[in-house]
């Protein structure tokens, strides 16, 4: 396995402090089994899943409790063994923000009593197969963007290089960076049988400068594996580089166009997490039931990386890691610049929740005062999609649509370099935000409109194909009574004479 | 448990306006010093008359138009226009020239387009220039450096108070015993009337490089624009691209005809360049916004001074070009926009 | 050579004719509220100065000196002038007829405008040769389209500044001008012709 | 003085020659700005404007006979994109001319509806559907909002309801 180091400079980006020593000072802890499982039907990008157990019904820990029909798409199943409770609607985390959404929820039993040895189904030859099972199996992109694994490993452009994610550039989060010590002969693994589904000429490792342990147990996993073409690429520690889009013109120099995703022009992103997935899939044929997942923040009193299963209440999950210390201001779910604030502590962890914080007043943003923009030009240097954020941010306050689609709003990733350095703290990823839910109605808008002009045009040519067809009918009408008027004459002659015959032969009768 | 919800990242911001402006304030500090130790006290009068000026002239202009003064008021920005403005200003200027300098630049440079952030100009260059052209005289009276062994007069502090707000002078003094031209100005009469640039340098005001005096104070300010560059308050584009367009056509042209043109080491060290390259040129809200633009906005300050220098009216064109690149900056903006990612 | 390119320069930066000869004010302040009219103004304006510049200066070489009829300079000047607003106009209407309905009423103003006339009266009387008078009508044709772009640039972006209801609209324009003449000052004594 | 008048009639005659001339030569350009105009209009031809559709109104426009601030539906958005692309000043939007607002649809409320087909003609974009003596029903994904209908229905029974209810 060749260790390189891309020669190219990421575009824009920020050096932001990593507080991921706390997480990373222990082993992931393993072993945890929750007392209640609240599992979401819909965990992955994609249509939901639909429930194939009933009300108090017992499961087993590996047992599909929701099927998933098409592709694009990923089953659920039970973390651990217990009985179904309920299946109804609850608030989940999901990947932008909280939403309301079916879920089963299960009382687990304590005994995590596993499906029966020969119930998992063998790995098959055949590759149409191989993504069913994959599907099946549950396996969805565990870097948060929850992707169903089988859709993107399935047939469209042919995939010119496969890329393992383990930049993981997000401060706090420190998940990837602990299954990659801990992992790596697994992930190397994964990588490999990935590669074979995906016939990929080449396979990138892409880890960040900053883990020399995970470097360190990845070259040697790699070496072990015999693979020559394997490489790992060491990325220096700038946040964002770890997104597709940012990782793609960092190890290729080729840039996804906006309309596109990476995967459509033949550049697969996986997390080293799904790769993870995809061995224990196919090696032990164990669906995706636990995760890895980071637990910081000085509001933690043990904070460390936890194998949590799936639909662990976050509220237990805390309670394992030692509970709250001092007071917490804010409960954010995944990193501090692109994770959300959540309500309560009540709610589930998802296939997507990759990191927990619990923050302190002194770790988050607290005043929200906000100056003038001061045309400093720092957030357009920050940002990574070479936007220009102070055009944008006038575009958007005054709400001109046109100006926001030359400026690139939905080419902005939402990262928040640019809010982190505005010297005059103005809330500008809030305010994209926004902008793009306002900018989208505006777009369905303007296709409503060009459709009603269609609609228009259509009416009009048939009311005057309507007005057409009576002239034509009018003009039928004259062009008969015209030429065949002599003989109409006649005819009423004939009448009139044989009339006059029946009278005069009436009169000579009486 | 619950939690409060907040928005966004939640990476607290890593900078901030007061904090930008007070650094560039503390980059200033040795300059001014310097300049007092050169050039006596008058520097330092007109400091506290511009800055007291522009710091009421806000309050008053925020409190007429009902806008909260106390955070517009705390981010200093008036306090560096202010300072700016006694550097460009010669120290023995009577008081109200640094006053109406300062109420110009704040009032109606920067708070008639909406405050900090909204004004199209550099306020401390509209303000100079204002005094520059409305009172050419008083610009004028700029005295030579208090070096050991040139034997000018020179006011004591008290005397220089009292001629700056009275305008009244010690009995055997008079302005035109005091005030001295500037090196800059001595060069251009100097090429303007065939004398060879080596004569002219050799005359008792020039130093090492440049002017005696203006050369420590430039190298202070060029000390404090390194300060502001490691800090990154600024960024290198500006001044790097208008000492560029400064110096390239001086050492082409100084090559071409040592006689006539002044030496690239005189144009770096004399006049506001370092305090335009450094301070005046890289003020955001005046400058380009993009990396390209500011290339292109530094270039052309710096060719227009150059040009303003040699073939100009005015001695040192730096206000003039500011200005003049202030009000270009908006097609600048719209030609330079960088190329957005996945978009040709 | 070097003596037309001072010229132009003169024409177009020194004395140039909105910001320090204050001529031609009321197309600058009418037409620069948005950029793509701005340019389209200069363009036009540009046109009718050079072509009336080099026009007139015949018609007064050739047709008033001979007759000395000298005192019908001003006339021949304004008809001169309308009839290359009126070539103007069309083809504007003909080659983009967008852009004649954005300046409207603009194009014809051109006759109306003081630097047209000024160019060309200032030919006849300064003794240059034809060259020299196409190349001043030039400078001052860049002069006014590069002063009217760098405007209607300002003007946009102070739309987004909060200016004091008093000082709206033209106000803010003049005094954005007047900021610029102070600017252009500082090419005085550029150029000693 | 002869000679003056002779000059100056001399030259006026040669100028216009060559405007005459010049018009002649002159390509005809392609008049599309009517057609922009109505790109920049909603087009739900709700003819609230006081002109039969949107595409007479844009040309009243592009001919600049009509105001820009006479569209209710598309409201100040609309007034200013106008304002931009033709170089007018933004005028506040005439709010006498109606209400009609594409966030709202029409709904025929099957009680009282007798199907007297009156407004199925009447529907600019065939919205409403329904033959004589059966209940109408309006397809409110087709619907504009344009309020045309709402005056032809002998017993009122059409209403506006929030298009997302």
């Amino acid at each position: 396995m060749l260790e390189y180091t891309p020669d190219r400079r990421p575009t824009g980006g920020l050096r932001l402090p990593a507080h991921k020593e706390a997480s990373t000072a222990q082993p992931i802890a393993r072993g945890f089994v929750p007392r209640t499982l609240v599992l979401a039907l819909q965990q992955h990008q994609g249509p939901p899943t639909t429930p194939v157990v009933r009300r108090g019904e017992r499961v087993l820990r590996g047992q599909v409790v929701a099927r998933a029909r098409a592709l694009r798409s990923a089953a659920v199943h039970a973390s651990t063994s217990g009985h179904v409770r309920a299946i109804e609607d609850r608030l989940v985390p999901s990947v932008h923000a909280v939403h309301r959404t079916r879920c089963i929820v299960i009382d687990a039993d304590g005994e995590d009593e596993p499906l029966p040895p020969g119930a998992g189904s063998a790995w098959p030859e055949d590759p149409e197969k191989q993504l069913k099972s994959i599907r099946d199996g549950g396996i969805v992109g565990l870097g948060g963007g929850v992707f169903p694994t089988a859709e993107k490993l399935g047939p469209q452009t042919p995939c010119k290089v496969l890329i393992i994610n383990g930049v993981e550039c997000e401060p706090y989060i420190s998940c990837d960076d602990m299954l990659m010590r801990e992992a790596a002969a697994e992930i190397v693994d994964g990588a490999l049988i990935m590669r074979e589904l995906l016939a990929a000429p080449e396979c990138i490792v892409a880890v960040e400068r900053d883990k020399p342990q995970a470097i360190e147990a990845l070259l040697e996993a790699g070496r072990a594996s015999g693979d020559a073409s394997l490489r790992l690429a060491d990325i220096p520690t700038i946040y964002p580089t770890g997104g597709e889009r940012q990782l793609v013109e960092m190890l290729t120099g080729e840039e996804v166009p906006s309309t596109h995703y990476p995967s459509e022009i033949g550049y697969i992103c996986q997390n080293v997490g799904t790769a993870f997935a995809v061995h224990r899939l196919v090696r032990a044929g164990e669906p995706l039931l636990s995760r890895v997942v980071t637990v910081a923040g000085d509001g933690i009193a043990r904070p460390q990386n936890v194998e949590t299963p799936i639909g662990t209440p976050i509220g237990e999950l805390i309670e394992f890691c030692g509970g709250y210390r001092g007071d917490v201001d804010r409960l954010i779910l995944g990193g501090s610049m692109m994770g959300y604030a959540l309500p309560n502590d009540e709610m589930p962890i998802t296939k997507g929740s990759n990191c927990l914080i619990a923050a302190a007043r002194t770790e988050v943003r607290q005043d929200f005062s906000e100056r003038f923009c001061i045309r400093c030009g720092n957030c357009g240097t920050a940002c990574p999609a070479r936007l220009l954020p102070q055009e944008l941010l006038r575009a958007a306050r005054d709400n001109d649509h046109a100006l926001l689609d030359e400026f690139g709003l939905t080419d902005c990733i939402e990262c928040g370099c640019c809010d982190v350095i505005c010297p005059s703290h103005i809330p500008l990823t809030e305010v994209f935000r926004n902008a793009k839910f306002a900018h989208a109605r505006y777009q369905r808008q303007e296709v409503f409109s060009a459709e009603t002009q269609q609609r228009f045009r259509r009416h009009e040519e048939r009311e005057r194909a309507d007005v057409q067809r009576g002239k034509d009918l009018q003009d039928q009408i004259r062009h008969e009574v015209e030429t065949d008027e002599p003989a109409r004459q006649q005819a009423i002659e004939a009448a009139i004479e044989r009339a006059r015959q029946r009278r005069s032969q009436d009169t000579d009768s009486e | 448990m619950r939690f409060d919800v907040a928005p966004g990242p939640h990476t607290a911001p890593i900078a901030s306006v007061p904090i930008t402006m007070r650094r560039v304030l503390y980059a200033l500090a040795p300059a001014a010093l310097a300049h007092v130790w050169f050039f006596g006290s008058g520097f330092a009068i007109n400091f506290v008359v511009a800055t007291v000026t522009a710091l009421a002239a806000e309050a008053a202009v925020l409190r007429l138009r009902r806008r909260p003064t106390r955070v517009p008021l705390n981010d200093c920005s008036a306090i560096v226009t202010a300072a700016l403005l006694s550097f460009a200003i010669p120290p023995l200027a009577p008081w109200w020239i640094p006053a109406f300098g300062a109420f110009c630049a704040i009032v109606v440079a920067k708070h008639l387009y909406g405050g900090l952030g909204r004004n199209l100009f550099n306020p401390a260059m509209v303000g100079y220039v204002v005094l520059l052209i409305s009172f050419p005289a008083e610009l004028t009276q700029w005295i030579p450096p208090r070096m050991g062994d040139l034997d000018y007069q020179h006011l004591a502090f008290l005397a220089h108070l009292s001629y700056s707000l009275t305008g009244a002078l010690p009995t055997d003094v008079t302005v035109d015993a005091l005030t001295r031209a500037t090196p800059l100005d001595l060069v251009k009469e100097g090429l303007r009337s065939a004398q060879t640039y080596s004569e002219i340098r050799a005359g008792s005001l020039f130093g090492g490089i440049a002017g005696r005096g203006w050369e420590w104070i430039n190298s202070f300010i060029a000390l404090g624009g390194l300060y502001l560059l490691y800090t990154g308050t600024i960024r290198w584009q500006i001044p790097i691209m208008l000492l560029v367009g400064l110096l390239f056509p001086a050492t082409l042209l100084w090559l071409f005809d040592p006689d006539r043109f002044a030496t690239p080491g005189f144009h770096l060290f004399s006049g506001a360049t370092l305090l335009g390259a450094f301070f005046i040129a890289t003020d955001p809200v005046s400058a380009a916004e993009s990396d390209r633009g500011r290339l292109i906005y530094g270039a052309g300050i710096g060719f227009l001074t150059y040009c303003i220098r040699t073939w100009g009216g005015y001695p040192d064109g730096m206000a003039f070009s500011v200005l003049l690149m202030n009000s270009a900056v908006p097609l600048i903006d719209r030609y330079t926009r960088p190329r957005i990612y996945g978009r040709d | 050579m070097a003596e037309l390119m001072l010229v132009i320069i003169g024409a177009a930066l020194v004395n140039n004719f909105v910001l320090v000869q204050f001529l031609g004010l009321c197309p600058f302040i009418g037409a620069s509220r948005r950029l793509e009219g701005a340019l389209g103004m200069a363009l036009a304006t540009g046109l009718v100065l050079t072509t009336a510049s080099g026009i007139s200066y015949l018609v007064d070489r050739l047709l008033l000196i001979p007759f000395d009829v000298e005192y019908l300079r001003l006339l021949a000047f304004i008809l001169v002038i309308g009839a290359a607003v009126q070539l103007t106009e069309q083809m504007t209407r003909k080659l983009s007829p967008l852009l004649h309905r954005v300046l409207g009423l603009y194009i014809p103003l051109i006759a109306s405008n003081c630097a047209v006339l000024g160019v060309a009266l200032l030919n006849s009387t300064a003794n240059r040769s034809l060259i020299a008078a196409l190349f001043y009508g030039a400078g001052a044709a860049i002069g006014f389209g590069l002063v009217l772009a760098l405007l209607a640039g300002l003007r946009e972006r102070a739309e987004f500044a909060d200016v004091p209801k008093p000082f709206q609209g033209h106000a803010i324009a003049f005094i954005t001008a007047g900021i610029m003449s102070l600017a252009f000052l500082g090419f005085t004594g550029f150029v000693r012709l | 003085m002869l000679i003056g008048t002779v000059v100056l009639a001399g030259l006026a005659l040669g100028l216009c020659a060559v405007l005459v001339l010049t018009d002649r030569l002159l390509p005809a350009g392609r008049d599309r700005v009517a057609e922009q105009v109505e790109s920049l209009l909603p087009r739900i031809q709700c003819a609230q404007c006081g002109y039969p559709g949107c595409r007479p109104y844009a040309e009243a426009i592009a001919a600049g006979e009509a105001d820009i601030n006479r569209c209710p539906p598309g409201g100040e958005d609309t007034v200013r994109r106008l304002a931009e692309f033709l170089g007018r000043e933004v005028v506040a939007l005439d709010t006498t001319l109606g209400s009609a607002s594409m966030n709202r649809v029409a709904r025929i409320d099957e009680h009282n509806c007798i199907g007297c087909n009156r407004c199925v003609p009447v529907c600019p974009v065939d919205a409403v559907v329904g033959v004589q003596q059966t209940i109408h029903a309006v397809i409110a994904a087709h619907c504009t909002g344009c309020e045309i209908c709402l005056a032809h229905c002998p017993v009122d029974c059409i209403d506006l309801i929030p298009r997302d209810a």
